[in-house]
Parts: C-alpha cells; structure tokens; sequence
C-alpha cells in the first residue's frame, strides 16, 4: 500500500501496464517529456523511451484517428485528450469508428485495445470549456465503454482493467478530485470490475445514485439526510456504459426511492437513461418520481460555478422531496 | 535540454515577398505513352511478365465486375454499386508494388486493389449481398468489403477516417519491428477532410511508415475540382507536411506502380511518409444512385475515356510479347461467366441468423443487448411474416 | 396549394426564404450546380447565383465552421449536411461553438441566424453510415434547437420558422420520406411554431409518441389497437429541443400511459430524457411504466434492419404490454 | 457546361521526382535590426508618428498589464492569466495596419491587438474579475475577452475553431459588400487542428478576404515546433491551399506591419486570403497554470529576450525623433497605476445577479430554463450562505 492521489494512481497503473506489455504506448497533446498539463504521465517517457510515450500535434481527431489505428493494429494505446471538452473533434473518430470498428467489420478488425484518458468536470473555476461533463455525449455510441473512477483507488484499478479490456473504453477522470486527497493505493497490479456498480454505502430509505465526484457529493447529502434519521444507499455507477441496471434496481427496489445526481445538463444527460430504465423495472416499488439533480441546461458559467453544481444542498433538499411526496 | 530553434533553417528578405502557386512545379510521372511505348527518357520499372500480366488481367477483370455489378444493380438484384471504371491503374498498379503483409486502407474505389490480393469472386458477391458468407457479415452496405488474411481493412463509409488510422496502423507495425507498411487510398475530396491534415502531420512527426495515395479523378460526386481545392492538387500539399511526395500519371500503370514501388523503398528504409498524386478521372457515374449528365458533359469523358490504362497496359504487354488477345478475349468471357455465376448464388444464401445483430458489438454480449435480443426473437416468432429474413430460423 | 413531396417542399421553402431575404445563403456538398445528392436545393444557383447557393469543399467541420462565422457576421446561413450520418466532424463546431456562442459572449455575438439540415434515419438499406437518426447526441447542448417535420406540409412551415428563429437550428429531414408521397402544401409563406408538440390523433388510453418518419409508424400501430378497441393518441413532438412536455404531460395526465418511438439506438436516446421528464411530472397518473420502442443498442445493420427497426409491430405489441400491465 | 480539366496546368516528367522539404525558401521578411535601424535594402513602411508611437506604447502598456496580472494572479486575486511578453510585436503590428471596421478573431494570446483597438484597463479588468459590467457577463475564464462595438470577437477555448469561422465571416463581409476584411490570429499549434485545414481551404476556394495570422512562438504548451509539424513552418503550407503568403520576422513590429498592410491590400482587392506567418518566440510561460523550465533552458530564453520587439520599436522611433525616454517612463509608471486602480475597482464589482445563470442560452428564456431558475432562486434563498456571490440579490 501507498499514499497516492488520483494522478498518482493513474500515472502508477500506466507504469504497471506499460512495464508488462511492450504494446502499450500512451500519447497525447504534452503527453511526453512534459508528463501531461495535469502530469498524470509524469516520466513514463524517461521510463519507456520516446517512441512509447510521446507529444503528439495539437489534433484530437487525429490522436483518435492514430489510436484507432494502432489499436487495430495490435497495439494498445492509451490516448490523452487534454480536457474533456476538447473531445468534441474526435468525435466523429469516436462515434463512427471506434464504437463501430468491430461491428462493421464482422469482428475481424478491433479497436479493443483502446483506452482514451481525459479529465473531465467542473468545480475548478474552469467556465465554459474547462468543466464539461462529456459522458451521455457518449452514452448513445453501442461499440464503447465509458468509465469512471471516483477516488485514486478506484482510478488504478479500474484504469489496469480499461487497458486489459477487449474493448474500447472511454475512461474519464474527475480533474476536481486529481491532488484533492490521497489514500491507499496497492502498490501490486490488481484490477477492478468494468460494467460493475458499487454500492458505497447501505441504506433503506432512498438510493443516491452518481459517479466521479459527485459520489462525495452525495457523500455529503446522506449525512446532512442521516441527522434527519433518512437512511440514504449511496450507489457509485463506475461503468456509464455498459452500465449496472441490475444492481440499481435492486437497490430501488429496496427503497423505493432514487435520486440521481451529475454535473452535466440535465436535458439528454445520462440520468435520463438511468430514470426510463428504472421506471421502468420497478415501476410498482417507486414511492415518488424519480429525481435528478443535474447541470443547469447552459454552458458551464464562471460567475454562477456554485450556483451551477449540483451540490449537497441541491441533493439533500431533492431527497427531502423525494420522501415526503 | 536541446536548445530548441525553430527560425534554424529560416533565411531573411528586406522585401514583402509573396509566396505564391506557381513557385513550384510537380511535375507528374508518365512511363507509358497511350500506344504502349515507352515516353523518351523513361524507363519501365522492373516487372516479371507474370507480374505485368497479372496487373494487367486485374484491370480487365475489374472492369468486367464494374459493368456486371451496375447491370445488377439496375435489374434491381443489388441496392448500390460504385465502379472505378477509368481508374483501374490507380488501384492495380500500386497494389502491385506492395508486399502481401503490407496493410492496405482503402477509400472505397480501390476493389482493383483487393482484387489484386486475391479476393474472388464469390467474396465480392457474398458482401455485396450481406450474405452470411461475407466475413463482414453483411453489416454494411455493398462495395465495403474487407479481409483480414488479405491485409485489406473493412472499408468505412465516413470520408478521410482512415487517414489518420493509416498513421496509427503504420507506426504498430514499426513498433512492431514488421517489414511492413501501410497504403491508404482516398481521393482528392476526402483530403479535404480535417482529419486529411491530421493524418499526414501526425505521420510525418511521428516518422510512420505510410504511403498516402490520393486518387485525384477530378470529381467528388459533382462537385468538381476547382471547387474543391484552389492549390496544386493535392501533391502540393506534401511540401507543407514535410512529407515527401510523387505525383503520377493515374491512368499509367507502370508509372503508378514505379511511383509506388519507390514510395514503399522511402517509407520502409526512412520510416516516414511518402504522398503520392495519382492524376485520373473517374469516368464511371459516381455511384449508381448518381447521373453525371447533370454535372459535365460527354466531351470532357470522351477525352479521359481515349486514355484508358487498360489498353495502354495491353499494348504495352503486346510489344513484350506477353499479351495474346485470343486469350484476353476468353478472360472477359470467362471474368462475365464468374460474376454471373458467383452472383447468383450468393443472391440466394441467407442472411445471418438474428442473433448476429448483437454479436461484435463488443467481444461479448452484455446484459442489455441479451435481453434486447430475446425480446427481438419472440417478436420475431409473433409475427414472422414480417421478418422473412430471419424468422425461420429463430430458435 | 400545391402537390409536393418532402423534398420539393423543402426546396419550395427555401426558395421562398431566398426571394426574401438577400442575407440567406445555402451552401454544402454537391448543393450548388447539382442541387444536392437528394436535389433538396435545386436550381437554387441558377436562381439565385453562385454566390448565394455553392458547393462547399468535403469538409462537415468546415461547413459548420464557415456557417457559425457567417452567420455571426449577420448572414443568413442554411448548410447542408449530406446525410446526418457524416455530422460527426462537425460536432466540436455545432456542440462547443454553435450552441455556445451567444452565452459565452453575454448576448454580444451570435450565430442566431444559422439553420442546419440534414437527411435522417433509416428504412433505405443504408447500414451503419447512411441510416442514423443522431437528434438525442445534439440534445444534450443547450443553445441549439432541433426540428423535426413528419411531412411535407410540416416541412415547409417549419424549415421556414427554423430559418427565421433567432437561434441556431438542425433540421433533421426523414430522407425515408424524402419522394415517399406527395401532399397539399401551400404555396404561400407559412410558419409552424418552433418547441410546439403537434397532437396528430386524439384518443384516450395511450399516448403514443414520437417525431418524423415514425409517426407514420405510430400510427399504423394505433390502427392495429383501434381494431383491439384501444383509443391511442398520437402526439407529433416535432422539436426535440426545447421540447413541448407540457403537452406531453397534459396527454398523459389524461390517458395515464406513454410510449415513446425512435428510430435511434435506446440507451441515451431522446425517448429517455421524455421518459425521465414525464415520470417525474405524471408520477401520479401513470398507469404503466413508460414504454420506448427504440432501435437496437448496436450499429444500423444492413442485413438486419428489418428486424433492428421499431416499426408498427413491435409498437403494437407494446400498446398492449403497456395497457395490460 | 463547361469541360473542366485538372490536369490543365500540370507538367511531365519520366522519372520517380521527389518533391521534398528544402525545395522551396520561403524567406522571412525582417525591416528593423535589433538596433532600430533599418536593414540594407530595407524600407520602413509609411507610418505617421501619431501610429508609430501608438504601436511602441501599446507594446508597453500590454508587457505592464502582463506582468501586473500575473502578479496579481499569483496573490490569488484572478484565478488563470496568459501573458503575451515578447510576441507584443506580432499582435500590435498587425493590428495597427487593419482598419477599425475589420474583424478580429483571436486565439487568447493578441492582447495587444485588442489594446491597439481602444479596449480599456477597466475593461480588460471587468473581464478578468468576471464581474457584471464584462460584456460577456463574466461566463468565461480571465482572457476570453469579446467586444462588438470593438469589431473584436469573443475568444473561444477550444482552438482553431476561430479558423473556418473567420472564413465564413469574411465571406459575410464581402456579400454585404462591406470595405473591410477579417483578420485570425493562431499559433502554430493550434494550426494542427482539422479546422485549421478546413478554414484555409475554404478561404482559397470560396475567395474570403482574410488574413490567416499564424504566430509561430516555437511552442504549444510544452510541445516543441519540432513535434509539432515537419514541414517548413506553417508558412510552406500556404502553398498548398493556393493561398499567398507572406512569412514575417514576429519580432520586428515595422515588418509585420508592412506584411499586414500589404496582406490587407490584396486580401480586399483580389478577394482572397493570405497566411502570414510571423516568427516570433513565447518567452512568458504558457499560462500561469504552466512552468515552462520543466520543458526548455534558460539559455534557449535569453537568446529570444534579446530580440525584444519594444526595444527595437523604441530604438527606431528614436533615431526617427519620435521618442522620449523620460515620457515612456512616465507612461510605464502611468500604466502600472491604472492597471492597479482598474484592478481594485473590479475586483469590488459583484457578478451578475443570478437570473443571468440562464439568459442568452436562447434569444428567449424558454420553459425548462424558467423553471430552473425559480427552483434555484428559491434554492439560493434557504441556503444563502452557500452562494454569497448571488444569495444577497435574489428576489
Ligand atoms: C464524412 C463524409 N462526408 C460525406 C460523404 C458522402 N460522400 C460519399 S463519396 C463522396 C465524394 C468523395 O469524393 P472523392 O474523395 O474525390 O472520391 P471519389 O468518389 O472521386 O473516388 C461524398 C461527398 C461521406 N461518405 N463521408
Ligand atoms: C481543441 C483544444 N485542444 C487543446 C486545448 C488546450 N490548449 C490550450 S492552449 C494550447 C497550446 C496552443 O499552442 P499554440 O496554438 O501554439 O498557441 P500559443 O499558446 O503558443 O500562443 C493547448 C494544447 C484547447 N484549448 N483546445
Ligand atoms: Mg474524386
Ligand atoms: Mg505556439
């Protein structure tokens, strides 16, 4: 075990995989010898030479284009968008061919070696195009995975278990929450579930659904909703995509009750999936509508950050309503 | 740390000087005169007759494909077809230079290539009939063929995508330490694509070993060159990369096959890119769901069609004394009977069953994609009349 | 009035606009001389000059590039986009740019004038590239409106007001319906409200849901249940963004049960974000689960689209899943 | 119709010719030497002193207003600057030769040009506080500056996009049949970007009066010009799109002001745009969230510090009389109090009132918005402590 942040975690599982399996390159804008604006892959190139850590030009769609092709190659890239808003000129890269590569050619060429690394959210006075929250963008691309870690913990394991996977996968790393804290991290490989959910923390009354950051978010609600005597289970997603319905609506059908929370706009964010579905499989154990607590439906404004999260206060007074419907 | 000094090769001017086109000439490679000799100062690269013949019969054979598979597609027996007619050499000749274990990414006008590798018959027919033979398993629609044992990447519909991919791929197999290189085809609209621009920096930084063949026919769908681009074509572009270039007669098979055969020679032994310009035209209609007659005339083809790489290669052959017409004749009766032949039976091989729906979406099928698909079957037996397809055979 | 299919009334609509106003400008692939590869702008060059109507060079992130700067400047901007399948080299320009431009300025700069359209959906044999429906991708960025008409008449009266809005639309056209039949259109200059649901079919015990060539759909499966004796109404949503659920809301506050048809993939689909709305709204009056009838979470497959559509059948069956639950 | 021809203007060769890096010089115009005096054959460009001066104190008061504001952001009283020290040059010059009516669209780095055009210390204060009376109404982070009646564009993140934008924005001015143009300023990294390809190809084939300025400060972030492009600079790219081009020393104001002028000229007169690419160096870190010793030398710095544009400006308007070091001190002295005073009045100014949270999304407010604001206000209203920035406004 060591103390590490979530940067640290991530830069230990690059180093981990990369020591183990010569295929692995990692790349992106200030990747290299720099180690990344947010230095998650600080001296991997001194570790593994230039030609397996390295700058690429400033083009996400052309990093994706090249990951998908190395990645149909054999090779296992990891490729670094900078920020998650900048996501957006590899999107057809995305969209189109990793999450088709595989189904269009009947599975004789893959990109399942792709893991594609990017910060992502809000809370860091980052306005427009520093916060976003890209994940149900995503969501609606059959062919990927979408994965989120939500403490440093979290972040290696399932990192190791991103690369390994046999498919692509979206892996987005909550920057709020990149030196925020340290904890215990194995130092030895190990690997964490994709597609899995975890539940955080039991309870009878309401079930608080979220992932990344907001897991402490809601963290923070259910205890505010504890002095209250209002017993909150706190389900953390991890996999947006495939995502763990099973273990949602087992929860649901326990309490009766479900609030999600994200920080990205409400209309067309992923909680509207996670509503239709649950209503769905426990429409006769729901005792009051599903709630959201999301993004405004704006850009991510600098002057109104606070009033745009998706705090404890907005999530505590959203499960006093759910329960007193 | 390298002191970095990115003015190192910059020289200096006290005036305002204009760079502008015209400052330089790329000049395009023509070997073969249209009579099969060879232009003066030329010389034919080196190519066993076995070899030529081959590029040559490839040609014919395509051309008889296009022009069966159009009629097919008019008798209504298949939904789409796009043909290279005037284009064979582009294909043929470059493929002809390349090794088997290099990896070919194709736009979508290049089945002269995949020929070359070998596909038959039958697999073209089973593709373009999304039958359960085609290893594709008729996802997509006709011409996107694709092949693993023959190093031939499935093609994809969105314009430019595999440009940047071809990098990528290129840089594995250097990585990989394979004596192999990447082809990437697209023509002179695709390039226009950003992801054009990523793909060529990406690989001239990134020192991967891509030949990047850009077949200008003069057309994307209707809109014609000059609104397409206002440089040099595409060649001078490579300039602006650092990525070095060739520009080539098209509709010379030897000369696209010397430019190729060179460019791979480049890009092997210096891991880097090489651009080649294939100056063609395409004489086919775009597609089969396209009428050219609204966008240029009949002289402007006639011109091209006089230009045919096919026979320029045939006669050719016939000054070797490898070309026997006799022969040649029987081949396109022979290339006709095949298509015909092979056409009608993969017309009548099924589809795959309906499970395949939810296959390769990922390695496996994930829980939501299971339940999707058993809903999908007892629909299906509800109503099997209106899934003729599939319905007999859900289980 | 006139007899038009689909594309003439599009075709009308613009020369219309065109005759008006000398701001407007439509430009894309093959949209000059030719008129489009479904010939939606023909003669428009020969009418208006090369100036107003031109071809573009292959480039979906230039086109909307150009668009989003022309239309800043004052223009009026109508760009094409061959098939909705190739939008995604634009999305950076539409989701980061376009829908963000006036926010991010205070009101000072705007790309209120520019419109958007694009052929949707499947039903022609087009496999994974010429057969997406990608409306809920653009439904999660707020600042842009998306339209959708379900015939020729809705086209013309709504690519009109979509045009003249002050705020960036896409228009997502049924290219399924493109020459499908021909209809009344007026001959005049007519508006249909943007963020206005279209009630198509009063009835009392279901609401059936849905917009463009699947309202075709839903009303053939409403036939099939009128023969069961079930009343279905049928409520054409025609803009996804902002969508109207206060009629949503009221239509199933009376029948107490919702179905939801898209074309697009479910998982992230608009249906969801509807579904999550409407639970929340008519939590009391819901007599069943709220039903999506959705495409497959996979690709567009050609050899399976038959059975990847969600056509009359399987909405039939889901009427009276819902109505029996 | 008429026959189109895409090879009309191509010449032939009948060996394998190379085109490559090095075939072309594209030379870089220089005016002033680092002593202020001219160049042998080198004339200064007809500048007024009222002009002259105004370039030289716009340089000064920019490298004030950086180096005040990346003070004040590491007390913490901004949260993100983004100094410009060294290239003022290459922002200032160019912006001195364009009319007020031309449109500016910049990358995040052209302070100067914005200074130049008469945007005050106040207003560049209210847009770094984000507070109420910043145009843009404070939704971006410090640097994103936008002013209409400025003629300058709001600066947006993500890069390039400004690119194919500023095309269609050039076009829109000549359809209005307005005298004026559009400049765009970018760096050599984001020039990278698809867009950038896009917007200069659509400029050349769609005849848009812009001005494509690239600044060339050797590095993007920490990314080295060497890691960026292989190619001659971005300059060597120009002649690909058909675009003419002009590559100017960034750190000389007199010739990128004579390259301006002159870009300008033929951008309005033909219709059509130009690339300059002006050659300069970022000596300030990239950001202040950025440490540059992490990635170059020390010694790399100071060659660059030597080439100071203000200097040279400072030493040439004085052979020209146009000078007096005691008033520039005046005026550095001038600027750091107004910086200072700006900066404490703007730091006191609230942000907007919270109803601000959902205006301009759309013209109008619609539904959904309404109803998240008054589920907010009422929100902010039992948790006031929580939002200080708004609670004590809301009704
Ligand atoms: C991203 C994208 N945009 C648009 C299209 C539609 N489209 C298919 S082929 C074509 C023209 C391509 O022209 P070119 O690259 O010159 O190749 P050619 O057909 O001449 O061989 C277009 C616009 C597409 N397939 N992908
Ligand atoms: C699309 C996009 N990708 C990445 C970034 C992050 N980023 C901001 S500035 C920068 C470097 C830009 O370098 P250059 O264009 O050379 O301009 P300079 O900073 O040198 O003035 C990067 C990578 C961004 N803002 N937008
Ligand atoms: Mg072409
Ligand atoms: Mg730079």
């Amino acid at each position: 075990m060591a103390k590490m942040n979530l940067l640290q975690a991530i830069n230990n599982a690059l180093i981990t995989v990369m020591e183990q399996d010569e295929r692995v390159m990692v790349f992106g804008e200030d990747v290299g010898h720099f180690g990344g604006v947010f230095r998650a892959t600080s001296h991997l190139q001194e570790k593994f030479g230039r030609a397996r850590c390295f700058n690429t030009p400033l083009t996400e769609q052309g990093i994706i284009g090249f990951a998908n092709g190395l990645a149909s190659q054999g090779s296992v890239p990891v490729a670094e968008i900078q920020f998650g808003d900048y996501i957006f000129p590899a999107f057809d890269q995305i969209v189109n061919e990793t999450a088709k590569f595989r189904y269009r050619s009947g599975g004789q060429f893959d990109v399942g070696t792709l893991t594609i690394r990017t910060p992502y959210g809000g809370g860091i006075a980052g306005g427009l195009y520093h916060s976003q929250s890209p994940e149900a963008f995503f969501a609606h691309a059959p062919g990927i995975k979408i994965v989120v870690p939500r403490n440093p913990y979290q972040a290696k394991g399932l990192l190791l278990a991103s690369i390994r996977d046999k498919n692509p996968v979206l892996f987005l790393e909550p920057k709020r929450l990149y030196r925020a804290s340290v904890s215990d991290v194995p130092e030895e490989d190990y690997e964490l579930p994709l597609g899995k959910a975890d539940v955080v923390q039991e309870g009878s009354d309401i079930t608080l659904l979220g992932w990344g950051a907001q897991i402490e978010i809601l963290q923070k609600a259910a205890d505010m909703a504890h002095e209250d005597g209002v017993s909150c289970e706190i389900i953390d997603l991890r996999s947006i995509l495939p995502w763990d319905a099973q273990t949602v609506a087992e929860s649901v059908m326990k309490t009766g009750r479900l609030l999600i929370n994200h920080e990205a706009p409400q209309t067309g964010g992923f909680a509207s999936e996670i509503a239709a579905t649950i209503q769905d499989k426990c429409f006769l154990y729901l005792e009051s509508p599903i709630a959201r607590v999301c993004g405004l439906d704006t850009p991510y404004p600098l002057s109104h950050e606070k009033e745009y999260m998706p705090d404890q206060f907005k999530t505590y007074e959203a499960i006093k309503r759910t329960l007193h419907y | 740390m390298k002191d970095r000094n990115h003015l190192a090769k910059v020289s200096t001017t006290h005036e305002v000087n204009i760079i502008e086109d015209g400052l330089i000439d790329i000049p395009m490679l023509q070997i073969l005169k249209p009579d099969g000799s060879l232009h003066e100062n030329a010389t034919a690269p080196e190519l066993d007759e076995a070899t030529a013949v081959k590029i040559h019969d490839t040609m014919e054979y395509i051309r008889v494909l296009d022009e069966r598979m159009i009629a097919a597609q008019r008798q209504g027996r298949i939904s789409f077809y796009l043909a290279s007619t005037g284009e064979e050499a582009a294909a043929v000749g470059s493929a002809a230079a390349l090794s088997e274990h290099d990896m070919i990414m194709s736009q979508y006008r290049e089945q002269g290539a995949l020929a070359y590798r070998g596909y038959t018959t039958s697999q073209f027919m089973n593709q373009m009939f999304s039958n359960k033979e085609d290893p594709n398993k008729g996802r997509q629609m006709p011409i996107h063929y694709g092949d693993k044992p023959l190093n031939f990447m499935t093609i994809s519909s969105p314009l430019g995508t595999q440009i940047p991919q071809a990098s990528g791929y290129a840089y594995g197999q250097k990585m990989a330490g394979n004596e192999a290189i990447t082809i990437c085809y697209f023509g002179e609209g695709a390039a226009s694509e950003g992801d054009f621009h990523a793909g060529l920096n990406m690989a001239a930084v990134l020192h991967c070993p891509v030949i990047f063949f850009c077949r200008n026919n003069g057309y994307a769908i209707s809109t014609p060159a000059d609104e397409q681009f206002a440089g040099d074509g595409i060649a001078s572009r490579g300039l602006g990369y650092g990525v070095k270039t060739i520009r080539v007669d098209g509709n010379d098979p030897l000369a696209v096959y010397a430019a190729t055969k060179r460019a791979r020679e480049i890009a092997l032994e210096e891991s880097c890119p090489v651009l080649i310009e294939a100056m063609t035209y395409r004489l086919a209609a775009h597609s089969t769901s396209d009428d050219p007659t609204g966008y240029r005339s009949r002289e402007e083809e006639d011109k091209w069609r006089a230009k045919d790489p096919i026979q320029r290669m045939a006669k050719w052959l016939e000054k070797k004394g490898w070309y026997d017409e006799a022969a040649n004749t029987k081949l396109i009766e022979k290339s006709r009977a095949d298509v015909l032949a092979a056409l009608k039976k993969s017309e009548k091989i099924d589809v795959n069953p309906i499970e395949d729906i939810v296959e390769d979406v990922y390695d496996d099928v994930p829980w939501h994609l299971k339940e999707q698909l058993d809903n999908l079957k007892s629909h299906i037996k509800q109503y099997p009349k209106a899934y003729p397809k599939t319905a007999g055979r859900v289980k």
